[in-house]
């Protein structure tokens, strides 16, 4: 088995707002393999963004705050690390990329100078190697003009080109990690395609591992090896990605995949999932899915499910279903979640 | 006046002598740079062309007139003319020049200089040389005094008059009248105004606009032994407590247009000393007497006794001035002191206007200066003393203001039925009162009241003719007595203002004009 | 594995279900959590309650001269001591608030009418209309604004009155513009093509969608206008321009006093506490508002 | 073959490009350029396309919220171009449209029930009982209570809002809705939901719906008839069906190509399609498409490629055909 | 860019049109008469109405008017009615004099306003951010004719720190060459001069600047926290750039353009407010220029001091609008 490049044990992560605390991540768990795509999946506000930015020491601070757990990035704690030394891994152990190109670069500066920056913190090269260093990786994530391109600014440059650019900066220092927060939902489905492709060549090419968050099955299914799903702040189900979408253990995750809308045979009626995604913070007590879940029973609603193992490849799910003990015992018991 | 003068004066000697020991021992320490400090600019430094007092007080130093003042009256003295005639038809004057008199540009003054200034002058108009209408106007009007003015030789002028003028030697003494280069006259034209060249004292160096205007010591000048000074700086704060802080803080070191109520601060001071000038002012209340209900002359008196003077001299003046009587100041030839003033009596007041029908009051308009000035630094505080008084004897009253100018713009139009207002003397005669504030042929001009007695016409004219200087004392006391009767406004004070320096300065007298020069000053 | 079931039940909402919070109530909600817009807003009530009630508090009258009283500092008698006539300092700040608070208001209503209709017009006709009112502001803006005020007063000739119009005047082009750049964002908003595609007229639109959705930042500027209104007026009383006595405007008392600067400190003082507190409520209201009304912050 | 109920016909829309020192006009956007189908009465009709391609143009166009540069639209056999302001707002009785966005689309200030209410107000249709009565039922069947009423948009969750959008759109009973991406906002789960709804509806109400997303798998789902749209036309137009299984343009295909199948099994060996979309306001000459398109011939770099019925019912834009 | 420029100096001219148009007729319709003041209180109805004519003020309007641009579109401001001076060689010192005392309060405002709303944006929610916050709302609550006043009692009176009022030490006065002092006693090498100027500047440039800085350094903390709270600042943390950096560059170029505007605006308001200052400081200003020509009457120096200082105001925001240009390569586009 791979070496684990980052580890997360228990990550607690909480906005403290008016309205009290928000637990926006709630003791997650879930590692990273050496030159792996992990996916991260799971609807809008389950705490991916939040979990992200936690790892990059990035949180909006006030009113974010990283309150318990341990990030291990090859065994040194980033929970627990100066700004400085965190500086230091940013960008070059650790990149980032996010969903919206337009507004991810800096409309005021070059696109060129915007790359260079990022290259001279991390590498000492002077002003000329720098550029010539920036050439080369446009090259590689196949911008065109890479000359005139260092001169341009962003709003010159259409949304695939920009993410491209994104790319281009996050990969300059040849990161062991790169965590990509929706980095195709802005872009029409070719250019995604193309940006897919992308990202899965240098993956392979550079052995760089890629945390890739989404909220589209399909692209999970697509690149992704193992993938961790996400529910209010929780991860509800993780595993490889085969066993998740032929066998997912959870009713979140069963629920969302039966969701989607196949473009490959006319389904008569969609599956849909009642309610809505709750706030997280907004359930204290019991299962957070267990309002939504049609197999809910009792317990759900009073007690908290640990993520119990479901076989020996890491397949975890967030069940009572899948306790072992109780699941033979509750099979077809359901109460409704009314 | 005078009496503040005269004491000035003696201290002034004492002062020179000890200045003169003082000098001896310390020798190099003394100041010889004066800065004025004062609320407006020069509007010219051509004295003919402007009727603002803030120029003449620069180019009273600058140029000089054929006769002057004498120091702190307004007597008629030697000026660069150190004698004169005067025929008995008092048509031809004859004037003998001082010697060796030389302009700022090295020029001769001599007769012809100042046939050639009276000659530019008199060609002009209103608008270019206002000043000179104190001449019953210009060449080729009806009533211009000045028939000729002839050089006879090198130092001899001969004026030769149309009529005869009582106040025509005090008028030639007047600041306007000063005389200047006949070089830089053709040299400058109308630039004149912004490059003066005379023969006094000092000479111009510089003017910022709004700000400073420096002259220099003329090293030639013709008094022997003077000026005293190296220069003098005029500097414009206009606000007079800035001013006052300024001089405070020692950023200048004499200032005029001091506010009455820091008077008490000033005294208490170490550094300071006040200087008064004399008396040569009367600030008024008048009535617009074809106005109803203030054509009733009961009414009139009715106010006027309702005006506690008093008080507001002592609040609003700082006690620096005296509750007036007459129209022209006390100081003045030809003053009736016998004239006993309306006591401050509020029944009498509503007898009065019971007596003249008005038992319950009724509603007036009561204008004032909205800007402090001489005879009146705090105009709008005063009406609302005025405006508070009258509403116990049941007159109601709106107080209303204006601009300045609009508003003797308003009085001259005779629009405003009671308003506040002033007069500051130009020479020092009875007759730039009364003839000019009172007299019939005034209405329009400066007869705000639009008063009109013909029994008072006689009398001022006659005045204005005769010589004899007792005969138009009495003239005037009878004058006085009429206007005191008829009531066309209620004098309220004639005010002495105050000049502020430091207590090192010495032998100077501020002169009653409201322009001092500096020939004398000198800091201990 | 059991077996997914159809579930089409009515979605339940998070809210309770007597709670209805209108745009206002929850506007309400967020201003009453905000401690400085609270302190602004009992600044601003403090003064009020002076205005109405002058002729109760005050202990003495507007315009009680005494002249043997002049200048006499505070005491238990005038607790803010007396000016040159020997007039209750107190009594006439007390009685100034009426003057500012008038002023600030009235002026301020009159140039939110006049702009925003002008502003409306503009924005919602656009075209030369637009072209001609937006014109005419830049021109009015050209204007640093306490000149332009001047040279109105100039003109009106001094008053508390005609100092008034003039705040009210250079006022215009401010409401005018940010009701004009409020109405163009609204127009575009997606409920207003809605409201279009219903087939509602161009007057309901305007009336029962663009002007209520403009009335939060109306309200933001008409608070931190009133404000800067009461500076004014107090600037062009302090210059002799605006109120003239014995009217106890603020800016008229200082400038009546600062001769007795160093003499009598306490007649400078008070009233420009008085003017500076007053804006500051003001101020801290409107801040409080801004967070609370503009849809930018929320959500 | 029935009569359609919404015919258009070479529909255009240009936008000016002001420019230059004094602002005149430098150039134009042909947002749609040329566009003509048909919409059948009771079937959906969806069009797909990427970002900027004149989906929602064409939306705006057919309800004449935009003024269309040429072209007609036929609504019921009434010509919809030429129509007076008020015989306008009458016609809008029986076209509504849903708005992509359900945050925007719902005026913050009003409530619900008053949202609601105002067609009807509008129309004059029935009285104030009558109103607030059809409401509550307006409610109940998108799924909302009618305690729901009284409350503001901003207390509600986006696929409420959603909800609400799709019930004022019916308020007036009308016969066609436009929906301009009406899921795209919401999540998976909730987008299940309101597709759920809007069929329910359909069904219910025989309604006609025009449904604009850019999603290939929702308007699979959904159409009856699918229109694909490349910078302002419409280059295949064909059944649902038919076109996801034999797609005959080179884009629709690259299209279907693309997007990723949440099914880890299923892998393509598709090179997929380069470049990205060119400028509406400087299309390609020729076909549109020829600077991205793997089979590119001479000729579709200089003629535009007519639209024509390949098969029944199956309309292309392409020389290879 | 070039067509940018040209399009927003186009723009300026129907402004500058409409601003002659305002500030004559405002003027025309103040009641008084310049021919009476320039012959004071002793004229004659006859000598009135000569002037009266000789002027022009007799004429229509529109005629003056007219007669008014051709001598502003020569460069010809008029004639003072008081000074009969041009003015406009008469107004460079008092022009000068403002744009010294607007410029130094100005740098005061930006430094101190734009960095503490820098570091209170930094540091948001901090004690230097509250206390920021409360000195900048006392700050722009204040009568600033207030402030300059009892900023002379304290420092100049009480103290005696420093001068009460105008420009220079009267006794050592500048040799003035462009009329701006600072730079005068530069060019003179007259390094104790320009401390005396300095120091004359120094009550007055605060009190000036006061309100500026107080709106500067709000609005400089709001439009940073937007900005830093956007993503392309995440992006430049996420790449490792120091804190200070992303904040003094990344966001601070994004975030100056409301700062800008604001300070744009601020310099035209310091132009026109330094009136209240310049009273108090006795500063021979352009705001007192005006003033007191609006008390005398003197039509053409209110009207072309105005008009200067209006269009000062107009291209200070027209090189403002084309800064946003620089530094926003977008907005050249629409
Ligand atoms: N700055 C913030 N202040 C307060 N709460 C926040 C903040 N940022 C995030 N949260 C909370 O954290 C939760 C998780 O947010 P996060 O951005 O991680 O969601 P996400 O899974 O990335 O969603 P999306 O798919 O919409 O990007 C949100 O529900 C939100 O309530
Ligand atoms: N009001 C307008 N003025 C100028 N150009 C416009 C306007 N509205 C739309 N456009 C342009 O017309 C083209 C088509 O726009 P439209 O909104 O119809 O695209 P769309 O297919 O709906 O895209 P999306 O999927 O992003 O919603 C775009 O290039 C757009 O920039
Ligand atoms: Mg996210
Ligand atoms: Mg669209």
């Amino acid at each position: 088995m791979r070496e684990k490049i980052i580890e997360i044990i228990g990550l607690r992560t909480s906005f403290f707002t008016d309205e009290g605390e928000i637990p926006a991540v709630d003791n997650v768990d879930f590692h990273i393999h050496e030159g792996e795509i992990l996916g991260v999946v799971g609807e809008s506000g389950c705490g991916k963004s939040v979990t992200s930015l936690s790892i990059m020491g990035l949180v909006p601070k006030p009113p974010g705050k990283v309150v318990g757990g341990e990030i291990l990035l090859n065994g040194q704690n980033l929970v627990k690390l100066p700004e400085k030394k965190m500086r230091q891994i940013r960008g070059n152990e650790v990149a980032m990329i996010f969903q919206e190109p337009m507004t991810s670069l800096n409309p005021l500066f070059t696109i060129g100078h915007q790359l260079i920056e990022g290259i001279k913190i991390h590498t000492k090269l002077d002003k000329k190697k720098s550029r010539e260093k920036a050439i080369e990786i446009m090259k590689r994530v196949g911008l065109p003009r890479t000359e005139e391109l260092l001169d341009e600014y962003p709003h010159q440059l259409s949304g695939g080109m920009r993410q491209r650019v994104m790319i281009a900066m996050a990969m300059a220092c040849n990161p062991k990690v790169l965590i990509a927060d929706e980095p195709t939902t802005a872009l029409d489905v070719t250019i995604q395609s193309q940006i897919l492709k992308l990202m899965k060549q240098l993956n392979e090419e550079m052995n760089t591992a890629i945390m890739l968050i989404t909220h589209d099955l399909g692209v999970v299914a697509q690149i992704c090896e193992r993938v961790v799903v996400m529910y209010a702040g929780k991860i509800v189900e993780e595993g490889e990605v085969q066993a998740i979408f032929k066998n997912p253990k959870h009713p979140y995750t069963e629920g969302l995949i039966k969701s989607v809308p196949d473009i490959r045979t006319k389904t008569e009626r969609l599956y849909s999932i009642p309610g809505n995604v709750p706030k997280p913070g907004s359930i204290k007590q019991g299962c957070r899915f267990a309002e939504r879940c049609e197999y809910a029973f009792d317990r759900c609603f009073v007690e908290n499910p640990e993520l119990y193992p479901v076989d020996d490849n890491g397949h975890r799910v967030r069940c009572f279903l899948h306790t072992g003990e109780e699941e033979t015992k509750h099979a077809g018991a359901f109460t409704t979640s009314q | 006046g005078c009496k503040g003068s005269s004491e000035t004066g003696t201290s002034k000697n004492e002062n020179t002598s000890e200045e003169e020991n003082n000098n001896e021992e310390t020798p190099v320490e003394v100041q010889k740079e004066l800065v004025y400090g004062r609320g407006g600019d020069s509007s010219s430094l051509d004295p003919i062309t402007t009727t603002e007092g803030e120029a003449f007080k620069v180019t009273v130093n600058i140029y000089e007139t054929l006769l002057k003042y004498s120091e702190g009256g307004t007597e008629v003295e030697a000026g660069l003319a150190k004698e004169w005639k005067v025929s008995d038809d008092a048509l031809t004057y004859t004037f003998t020049l001082q010697e060796g008199v030389k302009f700022h540009d090295g020029t001769d003054f001599n007769a012809e200089a100042v046939v050639y200034n009276f000659n530019r002058w008199m060609n002009g108009d209103a608008d270019k040389f206002p000043y000179y209408t104190m001449f019953g106007g210009y060449k080729g009007d009806e009533g211009h005094v000045i028939k000729e003015v002839k050089a006879v030789d090198e130092l001899t002028v001969e004026f030769t008059l149309n009529r005869p003028q009582a106040p025509f030697l005090k008028n030639l003494a007047m600041s306007p009248f000063g005389i200047a280069s006949p070089k830089a006259i053709e040299e400058f034209g109308d630039k004149l105004r912004e490059n003066p060249v005379g023969t006094g004292p000092f000479k111009f160096v510089s003017w910022k606009p709004d700000d400073t205007i420096t002259l220099e010591k003329n090293p030639d000048y013709w008094m022997e032994g003077y000026p005293k000074l190296d220069s003098i700086i005029f500097k414009v704060i206009p606000e007079n407590s800035a001013r006052l802080n300024a001089l405070i803080a020692g950023e200048i070191d004499l200032m005029d247009g001091v506010n009455p109520s820091d008077k008490a601060q000033i005294e208490s001071n170490q550094d300071l000393q006040i200087f008064t000038r004399p008396a040569n002012n009367v600030a008024y209340l008048g009535f617009n007497v074809t106005k109803e209900p203030f054509d009733n002359k009961l009414v009139r008196q009715a106010i006027a006794h309702a005006i506690d003077k008093k008080s507001i001299v002592e609040a609003f003046y700082g006690g620096m001035a005296e509750p007036a009587k007459n129209p022209m100041p006390p100081a003045m030839e030809g003053y009736n002191d016998e004239i006993e003033d309306y006591e401050y009596d509020l029944d009498k007041a509503k007898e009065l206007l019971k007596e003249a029908g008005f038992e319950d009051g009724f509603e007036m308009e009561l204008w004032a200066p909205s800007i402090p000035r001489d005879y009146m630094p705090e105009g709008m505080k005063v009406a609302e003393v005025i405006q508070s008084s009258l509403a116990e004897i049941g007159i109601t009253a709106e107080i209303k203001n204006d601009e300045w100018v609009p508003y003797l713009d308003k009085l001259a139009a005779g629009e405003p039925e009671v308003f506040m207002v002033g007069w500051i003397g130009d020479n020092g005669d009875p007759d730039n009162y009364l003839y000019t504030l009172l007299d019939k042929d005034a209405i329009g001009s400066n007869n705000y009241s639009y008063y009109s007695s013909d029994e008072l016409h006689d009398i001022l004219i006659e005045a204005q003719t005769n010589a004899d200087q007792n005969a138009r004392n009495e003239l005037y006391k009878q004058a006085q007595e009429i206007i005191h009767e008829d009531i066309p406004w209620v004098p309220l004070a004639h005010t002495t203002p105050m000049i502020v320096g430091k207590k090192n300065i010495t032998n100077f007298v501020p002169h009653p004009t409201g322009s001092d020069i500096f020939t004398k000053f000198e800091f201990k | 594995m059991p077996e997914l079931v159809k579930n089409e039940l009515p979605i339940k909402s998070n809210v309770q279900k007597d709670e209805v919070i209108s745009p206002w109530k929850e506007a309400w909600r967020s201003f009453r959590k905000n401690k400085l817009a609270l302190v602004g807003t009992t600044i601003v009530l403090f003064f009020v309650f002076l205005a109405v009630f002058a002729p109760v508090i005050a202990p003495a009258g507007i315009d009680d001269k005494a002249l043997v009283n002049r200048l006499k500092p505070p005491s238990s008698e005038n607790w803010l001591g007396t000016d040159d006539f020997g007039r209750d300092i107190l009594s006439r700040i007390i009685y100034g608030a009426r003057i500012s608070l008038w002023v600030g208001l009235l002026s301020v209503l009159g140039s939110a009418v006049v702009g925003s209709f002008l502003g409306i017009l503009a924005g919602y006709y656009g075209r030369w209309i637009d072209t001609l009112i937006s014109r005419v502001f830049d021109i009015m803006l050209a204007f640093p604004s306490i000149l332009l005020a001047i040279a109105v007063v100039a003109v009106l000739g001094p008053s508390l009155q005609n100092a008034l119009i003039a705040i009210a005047i250079i006022n215009v082009p401010n409401f005018g513009r940010l009701i004009r750049s409020r109405v163009l964002s609204v127009k575009e908003e997606e409920y207003i093509t809605a409201a279009k595609a219903v087939g509602m007229k161009d007057s309901r639109i305007l009336l029962h969608h663009i002007l209520p959705n403009s009335m939060a930042p109306i309200i933001v500027q008409g608070s931190l206008a009133i404000a800067t209104a009461i500076i004014e007026a107090a600037a062009l009383g302090f210059l002799g321009m605006g109120a003239q006595p014995p009217n106890p405007e603020w800016g008229k008392m200082l400038a009546d006093s600062k001769q007795y600067l160093i003499q009598a400190p306490w007649t400078m003082i008070f009233p420009g506490l008085a003017v500076m507190l007053t804006v500051l409520g003001f101020n801290l209201m409107g801040d409080g508002l801004r967070d609370a009304l503009d849809p930018k912050m929320k959500q | 073959m029935q009569e359609p109920l919404l015919q258009v016909s070479d529909l255009k829309k240009y936008f000016p490009i002001k420019g230059g020192v004094l602002g005149k006009q430098v150039g134009e956007v042909k947002a749609v350029d040329g566009l003509s189908f048909f919409v059948n009465k009771g079937e959906t009709l969806g069009i797909v396309g990427e970002s900027g391609c004149g989906k929602s143009t064409t939306g705006r166009l057919i309800l004449r919220l935009l003024e269309p540069t040429e072209g007609k639209v036929l609504f019921n056999n009434q010509e919809v171009t030429t129509l007076s302001k008020s015989e306008l707002r009458k016609l809008r009785r029986e076209m509504q449209i849903i708005f992509q966005d359900p945050y925007a689309s719902l005026n913050p200030r009003h409530t619900v029930e008053k949202i609601l209410e105002e067609p009807l107000i509008v129309h004059g249709i029935g009285d104030k009982t009558e109103r607030r009565r059809r409401v509550k039922e307006m409610l109940e069947v998108v799924g909302l209570s009618s305690y729901h009423a009284k409350r503001y948009p901003h207390q509600f969750s986006g696929g409420q809002r959603q909800r609400i959008g799709i019930a004022k759109a019916l308020m007036t009973n009308p016969s066609l809705i436009i929906a301009d991406e009406p899921v795209s906002a919401l999540d998976v789960s909730i987008q299940s939901q309101v597709l759920n709804l809007m069929e329910d509806l359909q069904k219910e109400f025989g309604l006609t719906y025009i449904f604009i997303a850019h999603d290939l798998g929702v308007i699979r789902h959904i159409s009856d008839r699918v229109g694909v749209m490349y910078l302002g036309r419409i280059i295949e137009l064909a059944d649902s069906e038919k076109l996801y299984t034999k797609p005959l343009h080179p884009y629709t295909n690259a299209l279907l190509d693309a997007v990723p199948i949440p099914d880890p099994d299923y892998k393509k060996e598709s090179t997929g399609i380069s470049g990205e979309i060119p400028s509406p306001s400087n299309p390609p000459t020729g076909c549109a498409f020829h600077t991205r398109c793997g089979q590119c011939m001479d000729i579709c770099k200089t003629t535009r490629p007519e639209f024509k019925e390949v098969e029944e019912g199956h309309y292309v834009a392409c020389h290879l055909y | 860019m070039f067509a940018y420029t040209m399009r927003r100096l186009l723009m300026v001219i129907p402004v500058l049109i409409g601003m002659t148009l305002i500030v004559f007729s405002i003027l025309r319709a103040i009641p008084g008469d310049p021919a009476r003041q320039i012959l004071g209180q002793r004229a004659t109805k006859e000598s009135i109405a000569e002037l009266t004519t000789k002027l022009g003020l007799d004429q229509p309007w529109y005629t003056q008017y007219i007669e008014y641009m051709k001598g502003l579109l020569t460069g010809n401001l008029g004639e003072s009615l008081r000074t009969k001076a041009p003015i406009s060689e008469e107004i460079w010192p008092f022009l000068a004099a403002t744009i010294e005392l607007a410029l130094v309060a100005m740098i005061i405002a930006i430094l101190i306003g734009v960095n503490a709303g820098i570091i209170s944006a930094w540091f948001q929610n901090s004690w230097f951010d509250y206390t920021a916050m409360v000195i900048a709302l006392i700050g722009v609550s204040m009568p600033i004719f207030w402030l300059g006043l009892m900023e002379q009692w304290a420092f100049s009176i009480q103290l005696g720190w420093l001068p009460t009022t105008g420009r220079e030490n009267i006794r050592n006065p500048v040799d003035a060459i462009t009329n701006l002092y600072l730079l005068d006693t530069l060019i003179n090498g007259r390094m104790d001069q320009f401390v005396e100027v300095l120091k004359h500047l120094i009550l007055p440039s605060i009190a000036l600047a006061t309100i500026p800085m107080a709106i500067i350094a709000r609005i400089t903390r709001s439009s940073m926290l937007e900005v830093m709270r956007s993503d392309f600042v995440r992006t430049a943390r996420a790449k490792g750039v120091k804190m200070f950096w992303v904040v003094y560059k990344h966001s601070l170029k994004n975030a100056v353009i409301p700062v800008l505007t604001v300070i744009g605006l601020q310099t035209g308001l310091l132009l026109g407010g330094a009136i209240l200052t310049e009273t108090i400081f006795g500063w021979p200003g352009i705001g007192r220029y005006i003033f007191d020509a609006i008390g005398f009457r003197d039509y053409p120096v209110v009207q072309s001091g105005i008009l200067v200082v209006a269009t000062f105001f107009v291209f200070i925001n027209l090189i403002i609008d084309l800064l946003y240009a620089f530094i926003d390569p977008r907005i050249k586009y629409n």
